[in-house]
């Protein structure tokens, strides 16, 4: 059974980055960002009952602190961004390049 | 050959404070430097003191040096730890030994009377206070160069010696031509820099260790390939420094600095600094015949090439410049024979110190009394206004050509005539250029001081004043002296033995070898040949007009051919070859390399599309990359 | 569930002496934000900078007590290892945060109110007023903390923790740049999209890793590599995910697009801070991780870290050619230069070649912070009427308008470039030279032929500025302020010191070196 | 058993909801998607013996994190929708490559970890007395110091969102007072006429009909017409087009007089910098400003 969560973790993951590579509303990247870390504490939940400590339950609480503040800081950068740019989309903003 | 002797650690006495010939310099050039226009008043005589003082510890650390016996002379002054202990072990010393000290001897010596004789040649130039601050500069890291005991310490000085001769050719910045000639010296150094530098990394890696001591010493135990890679580096830079194939093209045009620069830097002593390099590093090239093949091949080429452009200058100081590439040449070609050539070596770079400087400060004092003219055709009939400057440098003439029993005789042949025992084709062809030496030294004597004046009409010829002339006074004495006293009975062999080795069996000095008399008839056919074009006829180009031109017009336009088809022809077409060499060889693969990176990186960074998302593709398939290499090395 | 039957917790013990130089950051952060909240707002410029450098360097003065007394062990629950690298790096990067701060604080890098659109009336109307965002010090702040925290980390939770604690003010101060604000704000957000992604892979790594060894303590790791078998797979993706992050914080070749992009966009100080602060700590991190945790696995990262090295070099030094932006090609040779460090963290083979490894790794991230906050400090001296002159074009002939700075910046591009008697050299010399000794010389020769390559642009610029004509409405030279006097004359005074006489700190850092990581 | 039906029902939805949230053109679409993954991954973690963590999933993200974004979505613009057109030459294919490649690399090397039973959680847990003290017991024993150093986080987050997101008011307010002084004092002191009478969608470009049938170009802002006629936005009336067309290039509406600094109107916008937003220009500027936006 572990495995099938791992597995399914990894598919959460892999799925994850694609959509930050196609997607280009800044916002909907970052929401595949989230589904990364999503399937990553999949992972820790699962691996915390294979070995039987509470160290992955813990480090999954974490990350959901840690992605809160992330989401926080993230959404005000894009925010920004949208005020001066009227576009969230990420390939607007290539001034910086070469 | 015999092993040169040990380093002996020194401390105290003079030689204790040898470092004082560094700082005194150094000192002088920051008091100038950074005093400015407060020090203009007496700045030059400060500059001159701290070079005559600078001479004056060399001259007494010789003596104390000579006090030791042959074997001890081999002295290490620890400076500082430049990083003790670890890894990488430098001490910052100062190594003192025949070799070292005789360059120390020659430049501060000749430094301090060209330092004196600009006195006089700076004197209406605002920024001579400039000048002197750049010449003792250049002073100090000359005798960096020569007196550190390991690499790092005469790259230092190797660097700053290249930066005092940027400085000083690009003087009179005001002149485009000045600040070109500046920057061109600057690149083409960079070039020759690369290979020292990568020279001294080699030598790094291989034993570990800079210092000249134990790299010498265990020389014979590295690969031949390693050291042949190592002679080959080192051998670009002391190209790049002395303007040896294929890194000439810098020197003609260094001349644009002020003269007595060109007396200093670019005849008497930092052009030699790859002589010293190639010498210094002797074992390297001992256990790397490859290597020590190419520097006499590197060094017969630029004595020819040399000779050839010399014939077809028109500038006085260009001239010299191309006899100054031909002598360097020499000095090479001996470098390379081995311990047989090293005396001979320097022996010949000691006495072309002095009478190519004194020749360089006579064009000085000539274009001094012609109002900074350079054309010779525009000379002419110069000897009776100026004695003095006409005696020192027909002194240095005589000097250079092989004139028997000056200077140069004794050292040109025997060059030439270790030379022909270790190759006969190098030594005839060193014989030949010493036969066009002797044929444009002599067209431009003549042509500067005798036949008829074609001076510009507000030319008023004089002689110098004292403050020049008797820099030029004591040069040629060196000039007439120098030769025969360190050759005479192997005196300057046996001298330098303890620091670059014994050969194994020393030269005879045999006045009448063939060699030594062909060589001297091969001068006299060039001398002649001159005279008869430049001294005894009348010199083209000021051209005598109306019907005088139809008498003399086929024997003139005769000669010229002559001159064009065998000299200046193959001269222009020598120097055009060399221009393309360097544009499209050296400069060629420069730049190929160069713009092949440039093209690469041009279309590379179109890789960086600006788009975030491309980035985080490069780090996705990167992601997948690393995960896929982990499988590769774990075997999975 | 009742917490009747729950077992008592016994109180955790926390070394707060060893721990004091972060607690002091940390603690300076959030008073700062206390200020924010409480004072006016003429005051707070004037209160903030005080707190901020008078927190630092008694962090630094607390770190070298650490030093001095020798303490060597994992604090608080074991979570932050307190040993000799760290304690180095801590003052490392603390003495680079007080040079960074001292040229943030300078009065014009920083947005007037971020909040208000580029260009637009009320922009205006905050400039006209002065207006500035103090904020900036505690972000500073927490972002120093957090840069001391990862390196220090000791278990993988508390380094995913610290690399955001790093990473979340950086993100934001990016996006502060007082002109150009557009590329600032883009900068900001491509450092946060792909910094949120990496952070990821980093995550995800660590899950991997947990479940390998069933805990994410780094020792217990090391661990289970020798008593966890037939678990391969979770430990080679783990680390290679975990790499993945790192790897993209160093700025590693093929994580490295970010970098140029950021560095240009952000505020120069900013940039300065991160190319000397976070690269160090980054450093650091990696190093733990790859040598505590996976010390026994060098066999298998040691091959990839090749490739990375490798690739880091290429592209660092050939991009760089052909850049035109002063800091966009900063930013490259900083890629470049984590290539050659990153040689010296391939080559370790034995044991005792770890710790002359990390002492060479150590110096050079000392010496390049170094340069590399004062080329950035002189970058903000040159200025258009619009900013910053980034367009190298704009730079040529400064050695004839101002000598002294272009001098001191050739000096700085010299200490890159590696030349004797600079810190560059030392640096230079010290990651090859173990790279050697590691056996990894085809490395070197890479490292060699590259930092050639990477000579060839700085003496470009050497060359730009004193061989080419100043143009004829050149980029005026800005009269330094204090703190920007200070910052160049410091870094030039640290590059030359550390290139005349390297030995003290070598000492030191061999020192640091040698106790190695605690495990 | 259980436990295997559950698993493959939500692994289904969770892929399922992921590959909407990557391919639905909506963002509010993908948010909601997100949504759903959040709520399958809580369930997994209850069925995983780990109730807190799928409390906290369902609160702090599925209802914190998740009101964020769709709050942030709404501020830019509900239905915004990207274009299908990739136009970075390879990306898409590129993307499935990597992905693909990464996800068989993960689920093969994932897949073939021989892996025993999982050990369970309930002895961890009953020796400290249930999940939630056990948490507690780790987060304020070996976790204690990452706690406390995710107060740095938050309060970062709170700063972060401050500095780039709050507007300092940089003058007092307007009082009553000032404003109907500054607008008696103006060319209009009656209201100006509202835009959009006769609209057939919400829109405040759309001039407004007087009472006698003549358009009234007062009623729209110059800002929005000079948008309009550089988008070609322009209405199929044509008095209405001329209208805005008029607008656009002449300015019609009247300035406000400068009597009160804090309501003097914005300088003229450059066009050539057209993309600043207009929103929030001038408080008390009549109704035609689209005020609180």
């Amino acid at each position: 059974m572990t495995t099938h969560y791992l597995v399914l973790s990894a598919l959460l993951f892999a799925i994850g980055g694609v959509g930050v590579l196609v997607r280009r509303n800044a916002i909907v990247v970052f929401m595949c960002v989230e589904l990364m870390l999503n399937a990553c504490n999949l992972a820790f939940v699962t691996f915390a009952r294979q070995h039987g400590n509470l160290e992955g339950q813990i480090i999954a609480f974490f990350v959901m602190i840690v992605a809160a503040a992330e989401v926080v800081v993230g959404l005000a950068i894009i925010v920004t961004i949208f005020r001066t740019r009227r576009s969230a989309s990420v390939d607007d903003a290539n001034l910086l390049k070469y | 050959m015999e092993t040169a002797a040990e380093i002996v650690q020194h401390s105290g006495g003079v030689i204790g404070l040898s470092w004082l010939t560094i700082a005194l310099p150094l000192l002088g050039a920051a008091i100038l430097l950074l005093g400015g226009r407060r020090t203009d008043r007496w700045g030059h005589l400060l500059g001159v003191a701290m070079s005559l003082a600078s001479f004056v510890v060399a001259v007494i650390v010789f003596f104390e040096l000579l006090g030791f016996g042959a074997d001890e002379r081999r002295r290490v002054v620890e400076l500082y730890d430049f990083l003790p202990g670890g890894t990488l072990d430098v001490k910052m010393g100062l190594l003192l030994d025949p070799l070292s000290i005789s360059f120390v001897l020659l430049i501060t010596g000749v430094g301090s009377l060209i330092h004196i004789y600009s006195i006089g040649y700076m004197a209406h130039d605002p920024n001579r206070r400039r000048f002197f601050a750049y010449l003792n500069l250049f002073v100090a890291a000359m005798l960096l160069l020569v007196l550190a005991d390991n690499y790092l310490g005469l790259y230092v000085g190797w660097e700053g010696v290249g930066l005092a001769s940027y400085l000083l050719i690009g003087f009179w910045q005001h002149k485009p031509s000045a600040a070109a000639a500046a920057k061109k010296a600057f690149i083409v150094n960079r070039v020759g820099d690369m290979g020292l530098a990568l020279g001294i990394f080699v030598i790094f890696t291989t034993f570990g260790t800079i210092a000249y001591g134990p790299v010498l010493a265990n020389a014979s135990q590295a690969s031949q390939g390693t050291l042949t890679l190592i002679g080959l580096a080192l051998l670009l830079g002391a190209c790049g420094k002395s303007a040896q194939l294929p890194l000439q093209s810098w020197l003609l045009d260094a001349m644009e600095g002020p003269t007595p620069v060109s007396a200093l830097i670019h005849a008497a002593t930092m052009v030699t600094a790859g002589v010293y390099l190639v010498v210094r590093s002797g074992p390297i090239y001992i256990g790397a015949p490859t290597a020590a093949l190419v520097v006499t091949i590197v060094g017969v080429a630029t004595l020819l090439a040399g000779a050839i452009i010399g014939t077809a200058k028109d500038d006085i100081k260009k001239a010299l410049a191309g006899s100054t590439m031909s002598q360097i040449g020499y000095m090479m070609l001996a470098a390379g024979l081995g311990p047989v050539g090293y005396a001979f070596a320097i022996a010949h770079l000691i006495a072309h110190g002095f009478f190519k400087a004194s020749m360089f400060l006579g064009a000085g004092s000539v274009m001094h009394a012609m109002n900074d003219e350079v054309d010779m055709r525009k000379f002419g009939g110069l000897a009776p206004k100026m004695r003095i400057t006409w005696a020192t440098f027909g002194l240095g003439y005589l000097a250079i050509i092989g004139f028997p029993l000056l200077s140069g005789y004794w050292t040109k042949d025997g060059i030439i005539e270790a030379t022909m025992e270790h190759s006969p084709i190098l030594g005839w062809l060193a014989v030949i250029g010493a036969g066009i030496t002797g044929f444009y030294m002599s067209r431009l004597f003549f042509m500067t001081f005798h036949g008829k004046p074609r001076w510009e009409k507000d030319a008023h010829p004089h002689e110098s004043p004292a403050v020049m002339t008797w820099p030029l006074i004591l040069l040629s004495i060196g000039s007439v002296f120098g030769g025969a006293f360190l050759i005479m009975g192997n005196r300057f062999m046996e001298f330098l033995a303890p620091a670059v080795g014994r050969p194994k069996e020393l030269p005879h000095f045999a006045p009448f070898s063939v060699a030594g008399v062909a060589t001297l008839a091969v001068v006299a056919v060039g001398v002649a040949y001159a005279w008869l074009k430049y001294g005894r006829a009348e010199v083209p180009a000021v051209a005598p007009r109306g019907s005088f031109l139809t008498v003399f017009a086929r024997r003139d336009l005769y000669g010229d051919a002559i001159n064009e088809a065998l000299f200046m022809r193959p001269g222009q077409w020598l120097t055009r070859l060399a221009v393309f060499f360097d544009n499209r060889g050296v400069d060629g693969l420069v730049n190929g390399l160069a713009a092949l990176i440039g093209g690469t990186s041009g279309r590379l960074r179109r890789v960086q599309t600006g788009f975030v998302r491309s980035y985080a593709m490069s780090i996705f398939l990167g992601a997948a990359l690393l995960v896929g290499a982990w499988f590769v090395v774990g075997n999975l | 569930m009742s917490t009747l039957t729950a077992a008592p917790i016994t109180a955790p013990t926390i070394e707060y002496g060893e721990l004091a130089p972060m607690l002091i950051i940390f603690g300076a952060a959030m008073i700062g934000v206390l200020v924010e909240a409480f004072t006016p707002r003429y005051l707070r410029k004037s209160i903030q900078m005080p707190i901020t450098v008078l927190s630092m360097v008694g962090a630094f003065a607390l770190t070298v007590w650490q030093g001095v007394r020798g303490v060597r062990s994992a604090a608080a629950m074991g979570a932050i290892a307190v040993d000799g690298p760290s304690l180095f790096i801590w003052g490392a990067i603390l003495l680079l945060a007080i040079v960074s701060v001292l040229l943030i604080n300078d009065d014009d890098h920083f947005v007037a109110e971020a909040a208000a659109v580029p260009g637009s009336a009320e922009e205006d109307q905050a400039l006209s007023q002065g207006g500035a965002h103090t904020e900036i010090y505690p972000l500073v702040l927490f972002a120093v903390g957090g840069m001391m925290l990862f390196p220090a980390a000791n278990d993988l939770l508390i380094m995913f923790v610290a690399l955001e604690v790093m990473s979340l003010p950086l993100y934001l101060l990016c996006g502060l740049a007082r002109r150009r604000r557009l590329l600032s704000q883009e900068a900001a957000m491509k450092y946060f999209l792909l910094g949120a992604f990496s952070s990821a892979f980093f995550l995800y790594g660590t899950a991997l890793l947990y479940g390998f060894a069933g805990s994410v303590d780094l020792k217990a790791i090391a661990t289970a590599l020798s008593t966890v078998g037939g678990q391969d797979a979770l430990l080679f993706i783990g680390a290679a995910t975990l790499g993945v992050g790192l790897l993209f914080k160093i700025g590693a070749a093929p994580f490295q697009a970010w970098k140029p992009d950021v560095y240009q966009g952000s505020p120069t100080p900013i940039t300065a801070l991160m190319a000397s602060g976070t690269l160090i700590a980054a450093f650091g991190a990696l190093l733990r991780v790859f040598w505590v945790a996976l010390g026994d696995l060098d066999a298998e990262w040691t091959p990839v870290l090749w490739g990375v090295a490798i690739l880091t070099m290429v592209v660092g030094a050939v991009l760089a050619i052909t850049q035109t932006d002063i800091k966009r090609m900063l930013a490259y040779s900083s890629i470049a230069h984590t290539g050659f460090l990153l040689t010296a963290v391939v080559a370790t083979g034995k044991e005792s070649q770890n710790a002359n490894a990390l002492s060479g790794i150590l110096f050079y991230l000392l010496a390049y912070g170094f340069a590399t906050v004062g080329a950035f400090a002189v970058v903000t001296m040159v200025r258009d009427p619009g900013g910053e002159a980034g367009h190298l074009s704009r730079w040529a002939g400064l050695g004839k308008r101002s000598p002294l700075l272009a001098g001191i910046f050739a000096l700085f591009l010299l200490a890159f470039a590696g030349i004797p008697l600079t810190s560059g050299f030392f640096g230079k010399y010290a990651v090859f030279a173990a790279a050697v000794a590691g056996g990894a010389v085809q490395l070197v020769i890479v490292g060699v032929v590259t930092s050639a390559m990477a000579a060839f642009f700085y003496v470009r610029v050497i060359v730009l500025m004193f061989f080419s004509d100043p143009a004829p409405e050149g980029p005026t030279i800005a009269v330094p302020s204090m703190g920007t006097a200070a910052v160049v004359t410091l870094s030039a005074a640290a590059t030359v010191v550390l290139g005349v006489f390297p030995q003290p700190v070598l000492d030191l850092a061999h020192t640091a070196a040698q106790s190695l990581f605690v495990r | 058993m259980g436990e295997a039906i559950t698993f493959w029902v939500l692994a289904v939805v969770s892929v399922a909801a992921a590959f909407g949230l990557v391919f639905s053109r909506k963002a509010v679409y993908s948010a909601l998607m997100l949504g759903v993954v959040m709520l399958s991954l809580a369930v997994l973690y209850a069925v995983q013996e780990a109730p807190f963590l799928a409390a906290v999933q369902i609160i702090v993200y599925t209802g914190a994190v998740m009101m964020l974004f769709l709050f942030v979505l709404m501020l830019v613009g509900v239905d915004s929708s990207d274009s299908l057109v990739e136009t970075i030459r390879g990306q898409r294919f590129w993307a499935f490559v990597a992905g693909l490649g990464f996800a068989v690399l993960l689920a093969l090397g994932i897949g073939n970890v021989v892996i025993g039973a999982p050990a369970g959680l309930s002895g961890a847990v009953s020796q400290v007395g249930g999940n939630v003290p056990g948490l507690a017991h780790l987060i304020f024993t070996r976790y204690v110091f990452v706690f406390e150093v995710t107060s740095a986080l938050l309060i970062t987050a709170a700063l972060g969102a401050m500095v780039l997101a709050h507007r300092e008011r940089r003058e007092p307010k307007p009082t009553q007072k000032d404003l109907s002084r500054a607008r008696f004092l103006g060319d209009h002191p009656a209201p100006l006429p509202g835009p959009g009478t006769y609209a057939r969608h919400n829109a405040i470009d759309m001039p407004a009909l007087l009472p006698d049938g003549t358009v009234s170009e007062l009623s729209v802002n110059r800002v929005i017409a000079r948008h309009d006629v550089e988008d070609g936005h322009l209405p199929n009336d044509p008095r209405l087009a001329q209208a805005i067309r008029n607008v656009a290039e002449a300015g019609v509406r009247t300035e406000q007089p400068k009597v009160v600094q804090a309501v003097a109107e914005a300088p003229e916008v450059p066009v050539a910098e057209r993309d600043k937003p207009a929103a929030a220009r001038v408080p008390g500027d009549g109704p035609v400003e689209e005020e609180g936006k």
